[in-house]
């Protein structure tokens, strides 16, 4: 299974604003981009714009030879992890994943997940008790309940401490092997491997 | 399916909430309950009052859970994750409206008939109040949804939600109050459907950005 | 492209027939909700609900208004020249209640000829003169009461 | 799009702001004058029949100022020029003080002569619904976060509500209220004498004219508003 992301001359709006243009780029299965940018550069704008929450944009968005503008079927094959933790506050993080489970409408064993993430201990812990490093695990465990050909992931690295980092690394590998496209925005100085790098202040228009 | 999985989802969402099922159905008892200490207990045009307490308790019901049809979720990122997880946000708002309904009217409605019977209201009007009730609250459902999806991430929503939906709300009172208007209910609730799901998705999808 | 485009015309197609059947279900039922009181005439064919609120306007027939200083009951007849309602009445009447006045009540329907009134409210007309000119055209004959 | 017409018009009238604001405070002054002092009782009502002469212009011109705020949503849906939008905004809270007079001065009409503060009659009614119009229209923009939203809802809010101007002017003549039908749109009958005609007239005259000084000080309010959005953001 291989698969492609082609963007060619982005051209961003949000509210007759326009946020950044001319970024055209390229990513095939099994590899991982870095998109940098300062503060309001626009990182997080690009990755809800490959996830097809924004819809004012001039260029093309293809993911293998389909444009996305055109038809959103193949976004289900999207995840994007965004910066709010999609976490029901006063639910254990056990329900918390069976709502995620029922939203991703799967029922895969959630015990090999726990164990990847190290949350195992958490799992019958309300969410208000958690960590913020905690909750961020928890969060990010969307990526495991059911499979996907492209992650997005909004800042995954804050809040997480050098032994969850090189979790987060083999996690997003193992998706990458398995024929998997990974970008993600990062604003800290660890960062994990990665095959290409964006830099929005390039792009941004401020 | 997907689309039940959200109903479900909602369902569950909503009973292990502080204002679940539960919350709905006492409402209306405990308004029932108030009622002859205001009144006092020889009032015979109870059966009048009834029908109108029933209707206030299932627009309070539907107005005071409303953060929770598309808020609670927008505020927690949820939103994100269901919108990409579907292809057409009319099935999203349709499962949402679906599911606040049931949480919210249902309960309701399966107390009128217990409560009906302890006021003395006859069973023909009990089995009339719940047709129309049966037929109206969904409208009402789907114009509070719609006016709070317009309202997404507004710090100010609360006063603007009540100051819109109320009026909205009038037309339903006043026919449900009214034994035969079932069918003109019904006409309401669609128009109400039509509108609200087109104001929704149009906000959803502005406020997804 | 061209998916996107049947999609929206079934989208419109089928909201547009939702719209015109709610539109023909509201008002082939609609009942007369709107009207704030009866005329006699109308409430002849009107049904009532003798546990129900209804309102009864017209005019005060000339010499039907009457007080019982016993039971301190106001009594008199609305009329709109066609059909008479009498009207029993227990407390305050406004100030501007007349013979040959406007007039709306409100209170529960004994039967069709009969209410026993809650409130009596006056019915202003639309005219506004000085006496003294009400008087001039009294004089005249101009001046027609209705 | 450039819409020099609608420009020049508002520039030129707020040049005499000044001259409407003397203009409003004379008119208003001969207005009350008439109104209280110079001008005959009503052969029925008496004296309560003044409260009139600051009623019925109120009413008029709530109406008249929500047909402008129609006319410019309806302007914004085909120019998409902001302009109207501004225009409608500074309109909106001016109409619903003026709803808001005409409902307060009906109400404390309404106990002396019919025998009640408020009636839920046709007429009565939909000059609530109005004023919840207007209050609706001004809170749209205030609470929807998203101004293209906001702009787009607010419009459609504006065009719906039109409909409940000519609910209101024939609710009257349509359905039994308990208001009376419009005095002055009658031209056969005499329903008002001359001597009440003039302060009513005057008091309407003053009213206009306060509208107006009203609506350029909020318009300009409202293009500084602007300013200071476009500068923050």
């Amino acid at each position: 299974m291989s698969n492609k992301l082609i963007i060619k001359n982005l051209e961003c709006f949000r509210e007759e604003r326009t946020i950044f243009q001319r970024l055209s780029c390229e990513i095939e299965s099994n590899q991982t981009m870095l998109v940098r940018g300062k503060n309001g550069s626009g990182k997080t704008s690009f990755l809800r714009l490959v996830a097809g929450y924004l819809k004012n944009y001039n260029g093309k968005v293809l993911f293998n030879d389909n444009d996305l503008q055109q038809n959103n079927e193949p976004l289900t094959d999207f995840r994007f992890i965004g910066q709010k933790n999609s976490l029901k506050d006063n639910l254990t993080v056990r329900k918390n994943i069976e709502m995620w489970q029922l939203i991703y409408h799967t029922k895969k064993d959630i015990n090999k997940i726990v164990d990847l993430l190290d949350i195992r201990m958490l799992l019958n812990k309300d969410i208000n008790t958690l960590s913020d490093g905690q909750k961020k695990r928890v969060s990010l465990s969307r990526l495991l309940i059911s499979k996907a050909k492209v992650w997005l992931l909004d800042e995954p690295l804050v809040y997480l401490d050098l032994n969850k980092v090189k979790l987060l690394q083999d996690i997003i590998l193992q998706h990458n092997d398995a024929g998997g496209i990974t970008l993600y925005t990062s604003n800290t100085n660890i960062d994990l491997n990665y095959d290409h790098l964006i830099n929005m202040d390039d792009y941004a228009i401020l | 399916m997907p689309f039940y999985n959200l109903i479900i989802r909602d369902l569950k969402l909503a009973f292990f909430s502080s204002t679940n099922f539960l919350f709905a159905a006492s409402f209306l008892i405990l308004i029932l309950i108030l009622v002859p200490f205001v009144f006092g207990t020889n009032v015979g045009s109870f059966s009048i009052l009834f029908t109108g307490f029933i209707w206030i308790s299932i627009a309070l019901s539907i107005l005071l859970t409303l953060d929770r049809v598309f808020n609670s979720d927008y505020e927690d990122g949820n939103l994100d994750t269901i919108i990409l997880t579907q292809q057409s946000l009319e099935l999203i708002v349709c499962s949402k409206f679906i599911s606040h309904w049931i949480a919210n009217c249902i309960p309701i409605i399966i107390v009128i008939p217990i409560a009906g019977l302890l006021f003395e209201v006859g069973i023909q009007d009990i089995l009339n109040i719940i047709l129309n009730v049966s037929l109206g609250s969904p409208g009402m459902v789907f114009i509070g949804s719609a006016i709070s999806a317009l309202t997404l991430g507004s710090k100010r929503a609360g006063i603007y939600k009540t100051i819109i939906i109320v009026p909205l709300y009038i037309p339903f009172i006043i026919f449900g109050s009214n034994q035969e208007s079932g069918l003109v209910l019904l006409g309401l609730s669609m128009t109400a459907f039509v509108f609200s799901l087109f104001t929704s998705i149009y906000s959803l999808r502005l406020y997804a950005e | 492209m061209s998916k996107k485009v049947k999609k929206r015309l079934i989208t419109i197609l089928l909201s547009s027939l939702v719209l015109i059947i709610a539109t023909l279900l509201i008002t082939m039922n609609l009942k007369d909700n709107i009207i704030y009181f009866y005329s006699p005439t109308e409430l002849q064919g009107a049904s009532i609900d003798k546990k129900n609120i209804i309102r009864v306007g017209g005019l005060v027939k000339e010499d039907s208004y009457e007080y019982n200083d016993k039971t301190k009951i106001y009594s008199f007849i609305i009329t709109d020249n066609s059909n008479d309602v009498d009207v029993e009445f227990v407390g305050i009447m406004p100030n501007l209640f007349a013979e040959n006045k406007g007039v709306v009540v409100e209170g529960l329907a004994i039967d069709k000829k009969k209410i026993t009134a809650i409130k009596v409210l006056a019915k202003h007309d639309e005219n506004y003169m000085p006496p003294e000119v009400i008087d001039a055209l009294k004089k005249e004959g101009q001046w027609q009461e209705k | 799009m450039h819409l020099k017409l609608p420009n020049k018009i508002i520039d030129s009238l707020r040049r005499m702001l000044p001259a409407f604001i003397v203009a409003t405070i004379v008119t208003f002054t001969v207005g009350i004058y008439y109104a209280i002092l110079n001008s005959p009782p009503d052969y029925l009502q008496g004296d309560s029949m003044r409260i009139m002469y600051v009623h019925v212009p109120a009413a008029w011109l709530a109406l008249s100022s929500y047909s402008f705020l129609a006319l410019s949503c309806i302007a914004w849906f085909i120019f998409r020029n902001p302009i109207f939008n501004l225009f409608a905004k500074s309109i909106a809270p001016i109409g619903a003080t003026f709803t808001l007079i005409a409902l307060v001065t009906g109400s404390i009409w309404g106990k002396p002569t019919w025998g009640t503060w408020w009636a839920w009659d046709a007429r009565l009614t939909s000059m609530l619904i109005l004023f919840f119009l207007y209050i609706a229209y001004i809170m749209t923009w205030q609470t929807i976060t998203n101004k293209d939203l906001a702009a787009k809802i607010s419009a459609a809010l504006g065009i719906i509500g039109f409909i409940n101007i000519p609910i209101i002017k024939f609710s009257v003549d349509w359905w039994n209220t308990l208001h009376q039908p419009a005095t002055i749109s009658k031209l056969s009958a005499p329903s008002i004498h001359i001597s009440m005609l003039t302060p009513l007239m005057l008091m309407t005259f003053a009213y206009v004219l306060f509208l107006i000084t009203l609506f350029l000080i909020r318009y300009k309010i409202e293009i500084l508003d602007q300013k200071i959005l476009r500068v923050s953001s």
